[in-house]
């Protein structure tokens, strides 16, 4: 066993606290009001080269793991900027993947020295309102006709898609009633995000604001083949690969934010006193930030242990799902804790951590509720009878 | 032992929600959350005699006591009506003389008791007195931007300022539904109320307690009818959703909680108005428990939402903020726990 | 609204709790939960006349209804007395006719409802009959052990069993102030009993529900005192123990938890004992809240004492154990919460 | 960083686990209602040479590290044997540890070779009524005279105490109040457990009840010179040396605890079926259980990143406290809701889940209370005033 971090790594989340520290909470609290796209902090994370962590070094890259991506995640998160930091780089660091993987030589050259660069914005557009948590159930189509396809159909929850040029389009080309394995038959393109035939309309939301969360209705837009990622109908298999190092990623995210909020309220309960003393010498505030950092901790690990196995080709569902779940809950623990410390909702603003709180509640909803991680968990790991 | 309202308060009970769900319906509440702007809600409020209950009849009221206002409390976070200045004009009514009360409610001239919501209404900073002239700041005084009255608590009593003579900063809270103030003072003229300062914050705060109980009661009320329907429409993997057993016991679990605090608001209400010996206790206890136990029901509806809870367009979030705030408001349990331990006599002192 | 128990009830409380205290004292009942053997303690309550409360004077009783059985469960669980024999009857006395009735509450002959205590009691497996003959198996009998006569669900209605023709075998409880055993009938001879068994199970469940959440009301107010009593001798670190905010929020805690489930408990008590319409709701939200604050309250209080509580001297563990019971007895959380769903009609069916 | 045990440590935890597994549940209830100590299981375990897995090879010990101790206790817990099985052998496999670092050369020769062939029980002496968690205000008082030492006073809560032949007895030899600072003043000896002059009392208690704990009544206890470990007035650092080791072994057994009663949750969880279906299949069921296997491997985490610090000569206080709570807590939990699944407390001895559950629960109390840790994590790593 062996517990520290490569150098290489320390580095890496070191450099990276130091550059995310330059963006106070003022100017992500500004963002957040905004509702604006944190492009100064974009752009240094661009210029830094941090952006292409994951990308292969023949296309400008670092071609380092799931490890060092999620240190650059959970350190932009832990500096304060939380969710909207995170978001605003996430399908940079690793959204790529699928093209890396299954896209054509030259939709990678075109594209992934752009994503390195901070001069491509990217989405993921997977989810769908009528399917919910039930990928296979989506319904955009995508029709062939000659050299292109004409796809309609209706997304939702598609972060940043207002700030984006280019998108990551799961549809189907064969219906599901028409398909042998409900996973077959479902397409994935990497194209313009053409806004003639797609209508983006943000969705307002309790928090996370400086990056837009969509609405995207598609009408008859036109995706050349060549845009086509791997073969038609292995869509979902494609996706499928990035589905643990996602859900390690999101983790990071969330550790961090109860990072953020755990140092708040540590430093509020010193420097507050009342009758007095401070009010950290109270058991009753004490203990419960106690509580949340062994939580963290312990979900730290687990998610340490979770991109080790990925990055060593081992079997990692089991803890990529409980690196979710873990520092999900601790996470929103921290910041439920955090703000009962600043005496409530009603403050927050101006202590910052309200909008930790908010972020770190979306965590356990988005993009997979803690519900379903206990399904997997439940039926997968403990073998379990499926409850659902 | 009876354990059903009289039936003038249930007439009450019944006429406001009637009353309520005419005036103030989702659209209609959006309206003065998004504006900031409440006037429309707290002038109908006063107009059509809302805010007379609870005040006894010579003072302008039309009697009822706190079991009457806890049932109004429930019934305003119901439907998130904006209801600060109504919650600060029945904390501040009891210091007031009855020709002045009378103005408070037939004129909707709201006032406000002048306490930092930050900690119970006994416990916050007094203002110093000068002459007939009062100075000092209290921050987070609920309703105090809706108010134009002012009681206010001193070194030497308590006094009466018209809001005009002070200044007052408004403080946005995350829950759009209430506001805050920052109030201050500076030589404002004022009038010495002949109210008794320790006894009236002493009660003030029993009466805090169970209102902002009440409010959780009714905010939870709300956020469970809420998933009730949603479960109804929302399928997932073939299945309406409310046939998940997850979905079953989190909304049975949220309907004991609420069964649980609704007995105990209500009995904490009649204990302070009835001033049996524990009424201290009984209001701690209510408070505690149906702020804790609508928190838990906020993020549990919020998870049976799952997204769609955490849109501005739904209106959970709404809800979901209010039951989060009445948890620290008027203060935070650790703060109640004192008082509920010191009555308990745990250090042989 | 009135809040307060009758003059009669509160009258029936105290001398209960009074002639409690002074029978089952704790070396007694450290002596029969030792021994195994609470005959001593139910004979005095059968010869003292509190088994009469809770049936029809006409019936031989004494009159009043669940909510003096609640306060009377209550009162037992507080000195962890053997009241599985007075459970039992309780449950099983609505089934019996007048003149079988007079017998088990003059003659304290005890009497059981044979259905497992695993579930609520109108889900247990139903006996067969072939004549006047029954046949069957019931695992888990609360009382079954201490009881002269058995009233047995079947297929075809309520019949009587005496006890003498049963294989009865106890099972060992870890909390050993009750007792349930295994009842078997071979073709045992019996008498049809002319209450409709549906009805009579569907109200046992209520009354088995209340009852429960009473115990563990009981059981907690114990705890809660105990620790307190603790928190004054133990010092650390050169403090009382009850100095520490610790302690303070822990005991708080309990105590909000405890005011809470007593409102709600004497409510769903009064609720079935008045028919009302969600009376079920009631009962499934009391045993719901209670039994889960009562196994809070006992991992809080055992906290309080340290190790202290963990050892066979202390009464703690008494308490501790029958608490923990109580979450599953007569149905585990989840059974309830299922129930309490369908009430809120989750899915539209 | 690296999560895989090392080939050795790997082999040990099989190797304790196939041969506790000759033990079954039913043998541990037998002992446990018997309050019978396991000499069978005790020595079978000598005879494996597991006893001596920490005593250096000059002692016939295998000379390994806390990792390997920790495993052999987690094995024998997770076994069924729970803490039973653990606190049988509990102090043969660390507890020599002042002796070894600290003892004379005699002692060591003529004692450490007998804890490893499982010969000489021992029991560990040092908590008293009144001094609770303070150790310092111990008063158990050690006066020379001459040769020896005369003792007298009371201890309390020693486990093992009726089977032991010796014990380590932790004695003040100058008075807290006439000490220089109040970690002074204590000197550790290793002697017999003379019966003559200690009288022995088993305190009858809820749970893990095959191995006695004690009340030591001391009267005039003679103790020679040499049977003092160190020098005087020393015996106190010498203790605490162990402190961060010892609450790695009881975060192992309660770990090991809850990986048993969680075996058996998800054994009947599938096996008992209610209306036709199995009980796991509800998710009222199922997500609790999930939740627990969640919370043991980060606390198993923990656990083995505190291990791997001790053993690597780094710091590890923050991650011993923490192992402790969060195991303590993980593996409570886990017993609570096995309990749960098969309806209560009721059908308990049945199941056995009952006597983990009684064990579980002894572990958020001793030897250190939960809430002793939230006040060294909430003062020492966050930095929040002491609050007691």
């Amino acid at each position: 066993m062996d517990f520290t971090l490569s150098e290489d790594q320390q580095t890496i989340y070191d450099a990276v606290t130091e550059l995310a520290s330059r963006f106070d909470d003022e100017y992500w609290l500004n963002k957040d009001h905004a509702h604006e796209f944190p492009t100064e902090f974009y752009n240094a994370l661009a210029e830094g080269g941090w952006l292409g962590i994951t990308t292969p070094e023949a296309y400008g890259g670092h071609g380092f793991g799931i490890t060092e991506a999620s240190l650059i995640l959970e350190a932009v998160s832990a500096s304060g900027g939380g969710m909207n930091a995170a978001s605003s780089i996430h399908l940079s660091i690793f959204g790529m993947h699928p093209v890396i993987v299954h896209g054509s030589e030259e939709m990678k050259q075109q594209n992934l020295p752009r994503i390195v660069n901070g001069d491509l914005h990217v989405c993921f557009g997977v989810t769908e309102p009528d399917a919910g948590l039930d990928t296979t159930r989506i319904t955009t189509f995508a029709k062939r006709d000659g050299d292109h396809y004409v796809v309609n159909g209706k997304k939702v929850w598609i972060s940043k898609a207002m700030e984006s040029e280019k998108i990551l389009l799961l549809t189907r080309t064969t219906k599901f009633e028409d398909s042998a394995k409900k996973t077959d038959g479902l397409t994935l393109f990497f194209t313009d995000l053409n806004r003639a035939n797609i209508d983006v309309r943000p969705i307002r939301k309790m928090g996370r604001n400086a990056v837009s969360s969509n609405e995207l209705f598609i009408d008859d837009l036109h995706i050349p083949v060549e845009d086509r990622i791997g073969e038609e109908g292995k869509g979902f298999r494609y996706i499928l690969d990035g589905l643990n190092p996602e859900r390690m990623l999101v983790a990071a995210e969330a550790l961090g934010l109860g990072r953020a909020a755990l140092r708040r309220a540590v430093k509020y309960g010193n420097d507050r006193h009342v009758f007095g003393r401070p009010i950290g010498m109270n058991q009753g505030l004490q203990f419960p930030l106690a509580d949340s950092l062994a939580k963290l901790d312990a979900a730290e690990l687990m998610l340490r242990k979770a991109t080790w196995l990925y990055d060593n080709g081992l079997p990692c569902a089991r803890e990529a799902n409980m690196a979710k779940y873990l520092c999900a809950e601790a996470g929103f623990d921290a910041a439920d804790r955090a703000l009962q410390v600043h005496g409530g909702m009603g403050y927050s603003e101006e202590y910052h951590v309200a909008r930790y709180f908010r972020e770190a509640r979306l965590l356990k909803i988005a993009p997979l509720s803690q519900e379903m991680v206990l399904n997997y968990i439940g039926e997968h790991v403990l073998g379990l009878p499926r409850s659902y | 032992m009876r354990w059903a309202l009289e039936p003038e308060q249930e007439m009450f009970r019944d006429s406001l929600s009637g009353w309520i769900e005419k005036v103030a319906t989702p659209p209609r509440v959006r309206g003065w959350l998004d504006s900031g702007d409440p006037t429309e809600f707290e002038t109908a409020l006063a107009e059509e005699g809302w805010l007379a209950v609870g005040t006894a009849e010579d003072s302008g009221g039309a009697g009822g006591g706190l079991l009457e206002l806890a049932i109004a409390a429930e019934t305003f976070a119901r439907d998130a009506a904006p209801s600060s200045a109504w919650f600060a004009s029945v904390l501040a009514l009891p210091a007031l003389d009855a020709k002045t009360a009378v103005t408070v409610i037939e004129e909707g001239r709201f006032a406000a008791l002048v306490v930092s919501a930050d900690g119970p209404p006994d416990t916050s900073a007094r203002f110093t007195v000068t002459g007939n002239r009062v100075t000092g700041t209290a921050s987070a005084v609920l309703g105090a931007d809706r108010a134009a009255l002012l009681v206010i608590p001193t070194d030497a009593g308590l006094y009466l300022v018209d809001s005009s003579s002070a200044t007052i900063t408004p403080t946005a809270l995350l829950d759009r539904s209430r506001t805050t103030a920052t109030v201050t003072l500076e030589a404002a003229e004022a009038t010495r109320l002949e109210a008794d300062a320790a006894t009236f914050l002493a009660e003030a705060a029993l009466r805090a307690a169970v209102l902002t109980a009440a409010d959780s009661l009714g905010a939870s009320t709300r956020m469970l009818q809420l998933s009730v329907e949603y479960s109804k429409q929302r399928s997932q993997y073939g299945q309406l959703i409310g046939s998940f057993q997850a979905m079953k016991h989190a909304a049975a679990t949220v309907l004991v909680a609420e069964e649980a605090s609704r007995s105990i608001v209500y009995y904490a209400a009649a204990s302070v108005d009835e001033r049996l010996p524990d009424a201290a206790l009984h209001a701690a206890a209510a408070k505690a428990q149906a702020t804790r136990a609508g928190s838990d029901t906020a993020d549990s509806t919020l998870t049976m939402h799952g997204a769609i809870g955490y849109t501005w367009e739904h209106d959970l979030q709404l809800l979901y903020k209010r039951a989060k705030l009445n948890v620290a408001l008027f203060g935070a349990p650790a703060v109640w726990n004192e008082r509920i331990a010191q009555a308990l006599e745990l250090s042989a002192a």
